[in-house]
């Protein structure tokens, strides 16, 4: 089957409210893209559930797509915090609830397993289970130890970036995994961009670092640079200078206009384009 | 081995979260003094380490702090690489070991990376406990280290327990995930106080038990007698550190102000013909 | 398409196990008739199927029948290596099937792999229950086959449940699982008859029901009106089994004794010849 | 670490009444030379935890070495019912425990995740629960649906074979990965043989392929035909002529005791000499 689709063919399938889960980590591989896209576009109330999130979380906050939050972390890594991040956490003008790295993918994996619950001993001791009402304290049927209950995660879309894939919708990542496999799997709708489509002949010779199966995948974009600004092991590094200028720019309300005008509010061509074009991307970002 | 003539106190540090690492265990980074810490672990105090180049991958090859995570070092088929399954099975069966750098520890050394104030109002919001929690109830040795000792950063109590430490912290958990070290500019602390409170073990070479006492937000445990000071770095130490970090990236985590953003662009712009030097593009396998 | 002029009792049972399939699923076999039936069906009734090469991997790959399970089809890099984590997660989100030949299956639909008799004091002690409670709880279609329909085989109550089938085992697990199929020799049967008993729903060309009653060890389930006819294969569904399978494997299932023993050897000598020819040994990159 | 050892040197470290999980699958990867030595050593009262078991168990229940089997399937595939397990089945001399292929795989993942059960529904509606003594059925927290808690299977000993290690315990595996890394994980002592040593270098050069991680292996032992009679793709196929051999000789008493003599009571370099040696092998069993 034939899944290839346009970036905005992608955001029309994703309804106002609908839990999104966004792949990558930080600032590593996220599907920055198809992100900018639905930030762009009039999609609201979104639940957006990262395990680590970066300028993916941060930017659909910015833009006031969000209604909630379920990350481990959302951070700029090296750069510092996330200012649309911090600003709505200490607003509270968006509901926030706090996982951990672990129990993100479990709660994932309960979806997949299709069970309620996943059990565990991470985030006893600490205030996570005060905070994440979603989690329960339960009683070991066998020994009587308290546990915490990870409830199901049941993302309505999964959006990931991976280096290739072919048009049925199998996916290579050569770089680190993170989570992108939990959320294609999860997701009941599964939406992949890749730097460039394989015939599936040469996907095959990945061999196991196809990691995307295509009956997770309901569509495949193939968008060169689809991660930036974050980095794209080993097709390119984060554009950290963008990056910067995004922190910027979100420190004043004017400076996000002009972001949003240069960079969100663009079709991805233009978003090259504004960066100086392809080869000047080559140039500061190859290895 | 003679000791280093001089050395920096990133230096200090870095070789003491080194030595405090033993046995056959992945080491995992997200900061340059864990990278190098363990890197220089490996080369002289633990040779079985299987320490990570990325957060999560790239298996015994040799890390090099980077502004990216170390993503790219991945690519070549040097390293194994490893999933986020792979990380917390080595998490929860105790084959894995972390240097973490919260924002604050408290004397039962509960740790805090996510809101300064009440989570549900905080005053700085911060990242979020990401996988401090799973450590703290699974490994055997848990690690901190602090640049800044002082009594906003050490404290009598987080505002926020990301992780798990002693105390009635432990209840249901035991001793899985308690702290075992704290590592920062004045010294070397453990949590063998009384009920498992912070405790001097060493001072760096110079440092007064009054200079902790004043930068620290609660009285600091100190045994009876002579209180330890920290071994100092080695010649071969310092080499090895230097060696490891050309671009100097661990010094970014000392600065702040335009300093650092001075520093951040010149080591930013270096750091892709560095890689590119450290890490040729052989490219993958079967790679079209 | 032209009926096949003539055509075998194997044929007839593939064909109608391919014209069950659909849809995009990654589809695993045990036995040459679940293979040549996926095989059958992705070249000419479900396009989008996701065909293993072996029981956990090899996804893509033109599947031959082997006596040793195809393990060797994985070597070249043709086929998307799997995990068994993927094969269960796909088990488990629906993405999966699988054609299951039960020992025994009774009127509810309720398998048996285990044993023949009391299981702790077994007649005769089979395999164990394997993946079928995975299948039986989870899959929203379960398709079995049984190719010599018999009372002993096709019969009012199992000796042993290792799949549920319909009535008062889907307690707890809803409509997940419940069993949708069966093809004999005699025909092919579902089990939407009262409370969810087994039905006729076509037989094979010249089978009479009063056959299927006398070679069923409960009265089954007729509805009302004609009887229908299985639909034949076709030539082309012959052409495709019969160069897909050239070792002739799925003969064995039929056969037992000496003529079994025979046939076995023969197939066994030529089968290293076969593969070798289908998957010349190009070597998996990288490898030294 | 130079984890190097003999066949012999692993059994002597398998203490009497051990828990022994058996990587492979039924005639695939079983780590057959391993349990050879095992077989004919003096330990007793094993318990044998299989996924899909096949003459690895059967030739431990030949050899009366065991006192417990956990397992989801024990047979011969094509070649029809494991002869010792049938008899011992039959006859009561040993307990056994069935589980199924996904509750043992959740049982090692929940010594993993060092939690006391895992929830699935599977095995609900079946008999499996009513002579699994070890599941318990519990009620679902958050929606009072039934649920089956697969306790946790925590071996004392894994036993795997694969295509290639390094001296330091990391292992290849090019073939269909079945349970191997989970008992390698799950274990107290992982021990693995493989058909060949590489350096570490070279191991690497396998990239997802190294599926085992040095830091669960306790031992590594090369021995090349090491699966023998079971297959090690891609490097041989089954001996199914053998295993003819082998369900011939496991039917009356003389021919196994016969059988025990020549392929059982012996070292490896024997064993291989008593199938005509390598080059014999190699002309019937590559592909």
């Amino acid at each position: 089957m034939d899944k290839r689709m346009t970036i905005d063919e992608v955001v029309d399938r994703i309804p106002n409210g609908a839990k999104v889960a966004i792949g990558g980590s930080s600032i590593s591989r996220k599907p920055m893209a198809l992100v900018r896209a639905l930030a762009r576009s009039d999609k609201r109330d979104l639940t957006v559930i990262v395990d680590v999130g970066g300028p993916d979380v941060d930017l659909l906050l910015g833009t006031g797509s969000v209604s909630q939050v379920i990350y481990a972390f959302v951070g700029f890594e090296v750069l510092g915090l996330a200012p649309h991040f911090r600003r709505a956490r200490q607003n509270g003008t968006v509901d926030f609830q706090e996982w951990t790295e672990y129990t993100v993918m479990a709660g994932l994996d309960a979806t997949i397993k299709r069970v309620p619950f996943i059990p565990t001993h991470a985030t006893l001791g600490t205030d996570v289970p005060k905070v994440n009402t979603a989690f329960r304290e339960i009683t070991d049927p066998f020994n009587q130890e308290p546990l915490i209950a990870v409830p199901a995660l049941a993302p309505d879309v999964a959006l990931i970036h991976v280096n290739y894939a072919d048009i049925q919708g199998n996916g290579v990542i050569l770089g680190d995994g993170h989570v992108d496999v939990l959320c294609a799997k999860a997701a009941k709708n599964t939406y992949m961009s890749c730097e460039r489509l394989l015939s599936s002949d040469e996907l095959q010779r990945f061999g196991r670092d196809v990691q995307v199966l295509r009956v997770y995948s309901k569509g495949v974009v193939e968008v060169p640079w689809g991660a930036h600004p974050t980095g794209c092991a080993p097709d390119y590094r984060t554009d950290l200078r963008h990056l910067q200028e995004y922190l910027k720019a979100a420190s004043s309300d004017a400076g996000w206009q002009q972001y949003e005008a240069d960079f969100v509010d663009v079709n991805h061509r233009q978003y090259l384009d504004n960066h100086g074009g392809a080869e000047e991307l080559v140039s500061r970002l190859k290895v | 081995m003679p000791l280093a003539p001089e050395f920096s106190v990133d230096e200090v540090i870095i070789t003491t979260m080194a030595r405090q690492l033993h046995g056959e265990m992945l080491v995992s980074s997200v900061t340059a003094f864990g990278s190098l810490a363990a890197h220089l672990a490996k080369r002289l105090y633990a040779p079985d380490l299987a320490v990570l180049s990325t957060p999560e991958s790239g298996m015994d090859v040799t890390p090099m702090p980077t502004l990216t995570l170390g993503q790219f070092l991945t690519d070549v088929q040097q390293g194994i690489p490893l999933t986020m399954e792979d990380i917390f099975d080595a998490i929860f069966t105790d084959h894995f070991r972390i240097w973490i750098n919260p924002s604050q520890i408290d004397q039962y050394g509960n740790t805090n990376i996510t809101a300064i104030g009440d989570w549900h109002h905080p005053k700085v919001a911060l990242v979020g406990s990401r996988g401090i929690p799973e450590d703290t109830s699974h490994l055997s040795e848990t690690f901190y280290y602090i640049l800044n000792h002082s009594p906003r950063a050490v404290l009598a109590q987080v505002d926020f327990k990301s992780g798990a430490g002693n105390g009635e912290s432990r209840r249901g958990l035991g001793s899985h995930g308690a702290p075992t070290a704290l590592v920062t500019d004045l010294g070397v602390f453990s949590f063998t106080g009384p009920g498992g409170t912070m405790a001097v073990n060493s001072l760096h070479p110079g440092v007064t038990i009054e200079e902790v006492q004043e930068r620290t937000g609660f009285a600091v445990y100190v045994g009876a007698g002579e209180v330890a000071v920290t071994d100092p770095p080695t010649e071969e130490d310092i080499r090895i550190i230097r060696e490891s970090d050309p671009l100097e990236v661990r010094k970014l985590e000392l600065m702040s102000g335009p300093m650092a953003a001075e520093k951040f662009v010149n080591i930013y712009e270096r750091e892709r013909q560095a890689l590119h030097a450290t890490y040729p593009r052989v490219g993958k396998f079967g790679r079209p």
